[in-house]
């Protein structure tokens, strides 16, 4: 039982670091994590395509994913290492829905063909994909959703809406859950097929979120061909390849390194912020309550760890690795509500971006990233299996109740 | 003891609930937030014939007399409305530093106008540096000829844009958080110095950053005495604490029972929502804080009805506490409930828990009430 | 809407701040809170018979009962400066099964002859009474008790166990829900007995609460023959009285007055509890926390006000009266449990009774009563219907969930 | 990386599950608590031929060199059978410190019969006005002869009764809170000059309040250096901060898992209580509260064994913050949900609430370790 690195690991450290100050310097960095284009800064400046491209040229672009398809030979320690060190530096990551979600679904349940054609153009963050989950009816309630394909020739013609789309008003594809036959159980009779953005009968609404951020889109799909080729795996069994990608990645949905970022400009933020003379920092009701973060933080960090030390040793991740999501997302969220407190009344400006544009922004100049954040950070605990639907799943799983 | 609404208070909370309910729906109030000024001078020349700018000030000044719990009635109830109309900044604020100070020029030159609603007006008191002190005052006001020059900056003055005259806080003496030298002075919108950056804020109201730069005002331009400004402000400030926080009150009246009637009807594994329990106890807990900060609300109003003081204050810095805990726990549990539609500009339950979030930093945070609550 | 008090509320006030000097004087006070006889202290020392006299001889014993029976003509406001006063000094009170559960059952539904033969012996703290409500197998889901009374002529034999029997063994009679039919509602067929504890077949086990307290029971009742005349109402209809009876008594169940004694003694206790030379109180962190829940106790102070007030001009009490209970067991277990903590390590000794007898209580005269009635206090969120049945109820009464 | 345990500490772990689950029930324990002494040698005996006794000692003074991951090991096990032997007293906290400062002489004559259990210590550390500073201490030791002469009164000196030695801190210069200044002695239990007020504790533990009149104690039993003794304090109760939070770690698993179960089995409302989603969402959150806490304990325990100082300090004040928060939660909910059940002596539940609660305010509560974490 011991935390410590090993030589090859310090190396390995060493060397991530300086590729890190070469392609995504401080001052990158900085402009990025101050500016208010938070939907924009989601997409790609000169500087992010350089990052992405050093990544590709290095082969770093998708360490997790085989060996075949561009993926390296780190160790969970190195893994570990590199998600430490680009959270550390707040680095561009590729679009998660390519690279995270859909990928791992294609490289193991894809035919040739699909994965000839589509996981070089997502790990070279070519092609932008949208993940055509819920729907008005189904929400935390996924499987129940209506969307139905009804195959005609060579082709499924698909009819339906899905709502809270992330970026489908940016993306190239959409991989998409339709039903393809009523079944017995609502699990059943759903399939997974991927859906050309441009293919006639698709219509992106923008959904604007609070803040007025544009990011989550409602598709409504009418009379849309989709060939056959472009169905995943086997009819009908598009839940199991699903519900198998919600599990596959679970270190980093924790959102440890980035909620650490977060709690240090927090303190830097209270730092600076002026209070009876002094500055917030010194104010011991609020230091107590960012330390109490910082330790239910660590706490986290620690558990992330565990499960990471277990995939290392080939080990299943055990209970606890259930916990990331739900804790992690109070945590991020509770850092949030803090700094925008830290802020005081120079929490409240919100002006428009040509304001900012031409006179610079008013207060301190996390305030709107900040702000926006918090605002569209509210969804952590909502999408993806909001943390009620969680609890549930500990209950029955862990818990076995 | 009697927890009951007067007559009087009753015919005010009904024009108000009224006019919430036949005129200012969730559609109408993002038009009017969209327009040029971010809020409707018809309204403002509706809510100026209802008499509810007169609400908080004496009969011999043209007001209505009211106290703090007809500012509570009124409050609550554009709370409940989400109202972007700057009441607030204007009759609570501006208003509020007048009828505590003005003499009788000041008040007849700018009481009438506000109440009539010919004059929009704001307070600015707070800095860069201030946070939430009060005697945090940087700006300077020094001696010139007969009356003073201005300078320094104002941070997030609520209503800036559409004031037409200011009550601006300034040094007149004393060191910088000094409670004792701050002087109030009424200065015009289009004073020559004064100059502003407008802009929206994030729960729908419009504010500024106002620089002062050596702007003259005449010696009949002091509100109140040299010097003795604080006093002033704390009173102005305790009063609007407890408008933002019945604003507050409202807002979380609509955010619970909008989330039960929302639990009702939406379907999910086949049966709405609210039949699942851990839901419905969430949603016990959000009526059970609304009811401690409506109980929290009604004590500070009638506690600063029986005139201003330690006990007063207390009481004040209590409802703020608990509007804080509470503003926050039910705006974040109602996004919660209402899932991803609660995270839509299209609903209005993001815009409740945008303006909750925000009522918690104005006028003090938890930790700042907390603390004077204990130490009064 | 003001709180101000009539000038003849003030001069009631003073009435009955004199009539406690009198009978319930300071160094009582002090001697009972003190006392490490957590259990023997609710019992009547020569102290607590001399305040009940006393109540009885000032017609002041049971102020909520009707006046025919000894009940007093106070307004509400009379009544919480009553409760308000006594509470402050913490005076003993009546027996609460006789006086305040028992009581309203039989002056609304009992016989006459059930009327005039217990309720002066209530009254005046003659005869005590147990509940005998709560079963092995119906806790929470006490509709689901399962002894029976079978009619044999003109008495009903009553088997079965009842559990947490408070009070049982130093009791005179019981009160007792039983099965007389199996309806085909579980609520249906119980009816509301009276059992007098020297009747054969009664056997009362002590049931040990942490920190050894015996308080609670086991009854066995075996063949008991219970005459018909002791039957309160109609047979059959007993749930009705139960229920009646459990939202009978509003206020005084979030026991505001207790928690506020409870709240100060905390305060003074810190004030004289040592820490870095200065004291507890000087510690930011603690008193912050404790300033919080003397805002936490000040809202429900308030909120009981209003319930009462609704009372005062004749209303039914609003929705906002069922948060009294659960607000009111939260707060006094938070004040219990910071209390404990403020003595630190003398929070730990737990002497026996002979020990404190011979030499004296063991670092704050104060830690034996606070940790028993910290103990005790788990269970105020338990029984009498636990903070989650509370908030189910609610949540079906008042959001119509 | 690593979080699994060595062969070695793997066995360690499993002669204490074996002893907790086979000769340490619950009725064994209310049996030995029942007794004179409130443990039983028998048991002790046992201890000492499992080896147990020797853990944290080095090899060349008879011990097994075992480390604070090891100690966690024991704690952990002997917080899930909430062991009453005093196994704290004698072997971390009176062993601590001889294994810290003592010289060979004096390790001589007191770890080997620690180790062989024929001895059993208590450190008096703690005394009434000193909350959690270790330095403050107000008992004084005065140069007498060779010697000193110790006076003063040590509070809850746990295993004070059974102890056949004490471990005092007292002053020999300095003011009553300076680090500096504080010697730590070696005083035999039947020292003339020395008397107990033994007591139970809540918790099913033993303690005494120990004075100490004018004992007289030669050169030899200054243990570590003269004036130095603060430094070995605070190390001792580091690793005893993580021990009693690792027995605490125990005490959680026990508590979530045993209401898991009994919520399986009691049926109310014609279903499992278990079947309730308001009580699975709550054991969740005692399960996630265990688990954080757990995490903290290795990291705690791994900081510890990478050598004593800033880091290791913070990690012990994290875990015993942690500790405070989870063991509270978990505690309470164990009894809550156990209902009327939780509240009886015959159940195990109300038991481990008693010690969790009691372990919140040993070596310092969660303000304490809040500040500390914050601060180093």
């Amino acid at each position: 039982m011991d935390l410590a690195l090993t030589d090859a690991d310090l190396a390995f450290q060493a060397e991530v670091r300086e590729f890190i100050a070469t392609y995504w310097p401080e001052d990158v960095r900085r402009a990025r994590a101050t500016s208010s284009r938070f939907e924009e800064s989601r997409g790609h400046s000169p500087e992010v395509r350089r990052w992405i491209d050093a990544l590709n040229e290095r082969g770093w672009a998708v360490p997790n994913w085989p060996q075949q398809w561009g993926g390296t030979d780190w160790n969970p320690t190195q893994k570990y290492i590199w998600d430490k060190e680009t959270a550390k530096a707040e680095c561009p990551q590729l679009s998660a829905f390519g690279a995270r979600m859909l990928a791992p679904v294609l490289y193991t349940w894809g035919t040739e063909a699909q994965q000839n054609e589509f996981l070089p153009k997502i790990r070279e963050e070519r092609m932008i994909w949208c993940q055509g989950y819920s729907e008005p009816g189904a929400g935390s309630d996924l499987a129940g959703l209506a969307t139905r394909a009804v195959r005609e020739g060579d082709e499924y013609v698909v009819n339906g809406t899905k709502l809270w789309t992330s970026g489908a008003h940016v993306a190239d594809w959409m991989f998409c859950l339709v039903r393809t036959e009523s079944g017995a159980k609502k699990q059943e009779g759903i399939s997974f097929v991927l859906i050309d953005m441009k293919t006639p009968g698709i219509t992106v609404n923008p959904v604007y979120i609070l803040g007025g951020i544009h990011s989550v889109n409602e598709v409504e799909l009418k009379d849309v061909r989709v060939p056959v080729e472009n169905l995943v795996g086997e009819e009908n069994k598009g839940w199991t390849y699903a519900k198998g990608l919600l599990t596959h990645e679970r270190t980093g949905i924790a959102g440890v390194a980035r909620s650490e970022v977060q709690l240090a400009r927090l303190k830097r933020i209270a730092q600076e912020t002026g209070m009876d003379g002094g500055t917030l920092w010194d104010d011991p009701a609020f230091r107590t309550r960012v330390t109490e973060l910082e330790v239910d933080l660590e706490a986290l960090s620690v558990t992330e760890l565990r499960v990471l030390a277990q995939v290392a040793q080939g080990g299943a991740p055990g209970p606890e690795s259930s916990i990331l999501k739900i804790r992690g997302t109070e945590i991020g969220q509770a850092i949030a509500m803090m700094t925008i407190e830290a802020f005081g009344y120079y929490g409240m400006p919100y002006p428009e971006q040509t304001l900012i544009d031409n006179e610079g922004p008013i207060g301190n100049p996390y305030v709107m990233p900040t702000m926006k954040g918090m605002l569209y950070g509210r969804a952590s605990s909502i999408f993806g299996g909001s943390n009620e639907i969680q609890k549930n799943i500990i209950s029955k799983a862990v818990l076995g109740l | 003891m009697d927890f009951s609404l007067s007559e009087e208070q009753t015919l005010l909370k009904d024009s108000l609930e009224r006019f919430i309910q036949n005129d200012y729906d969730f559609d109408t109030r993002r038009k009017v937030m969209a327009g040029e000024e971010g809020f409707s001078r018809e309204n403002w020349k509706q809510f100026a014939e209802l008499g509810w700018l007169a609400v908080p000030f004496a009969e011999e000044d043209g007001g209505i007399g009211g106290g703090a719990i007809e500012l509570m009635i009124v409050m609550e109830q554009l709370g409940r409305g989400l109202v972007v109309e700057p009441y607030l900044a204007t009759v609570i604020l501006a208003g509020g530093a007048l009828k505590y100070a003005g003499n009788e020029a000041q008040k007849g030159a700018y009481l009438g106008a506000i109440i009539e609603g010919s004059k929009m007006g704001a307070l600015a008191f707070a800095e860069p540096q201030s946070r939430f002190k009060l005697a945090d005052v940087a700006t300077t006001a020094t001696a010139d000829g007969d009356g003073y020059a201005l300078s320094g900056h104002k941070a997030v003055v609520l209503g800036g844009p559409s004031a037409d005259f200011f009550v601006v806080s300034a040094r007149t003496s004393g060191g910088p958080r000094d409670a004792d030298g701050i002087t109030l002075f009424l200065v015009d919108g289009d004073a020559a110095g004064l100059s502003r950056r407008d802009y929206p804020t994030v729960d729908g109201l419009r504010a500024s950053e106002v620089t002062l730069d050596g702007v003259k005002v005449g010696a009949d331009a002091v509100l109140g005495t040299v010097g003795g400004g604080h006093a002033v402000l704390e009173q102005v400030i305790d009063e609007a604490t407890l408008a933002v926080g019945a604003e507050a009150v409202g807002g979380m009246e609509v955010c619970y029972k909008d989330t039960v009637e929302y639990s009702k009807q939406r379907v999910q594994f086949g049966q709405p929502i609210g039949k699942f329990q851990v839901l419905q106890h969430r949603m016990v807990d959000m009526f059970m804080e609304y009811e401690q900060a409506k109980s929290m609300m009604y004590l500070a109003a009638m506690r600063l009805d029986e005139g201003y003081g330690a006990v007063a204050k207390k009481a004040v810095s209590g409802f703020k506490v608990q509007v804080g805990k509470s503003g926050r726990f039910v705006g974040q549990q109602a996004v919660q409930l209402h899932g991803g539609m609660g995270m839509t500009e299209e609903l209005n339950i993001g815009h409740y828990f945008k303006r909750l979030t925000m009522i918690d930093t104005t006028f003090g945070n938890v930790d700042f009430h907390l603390k004077r609550y204990g130490a009064v």
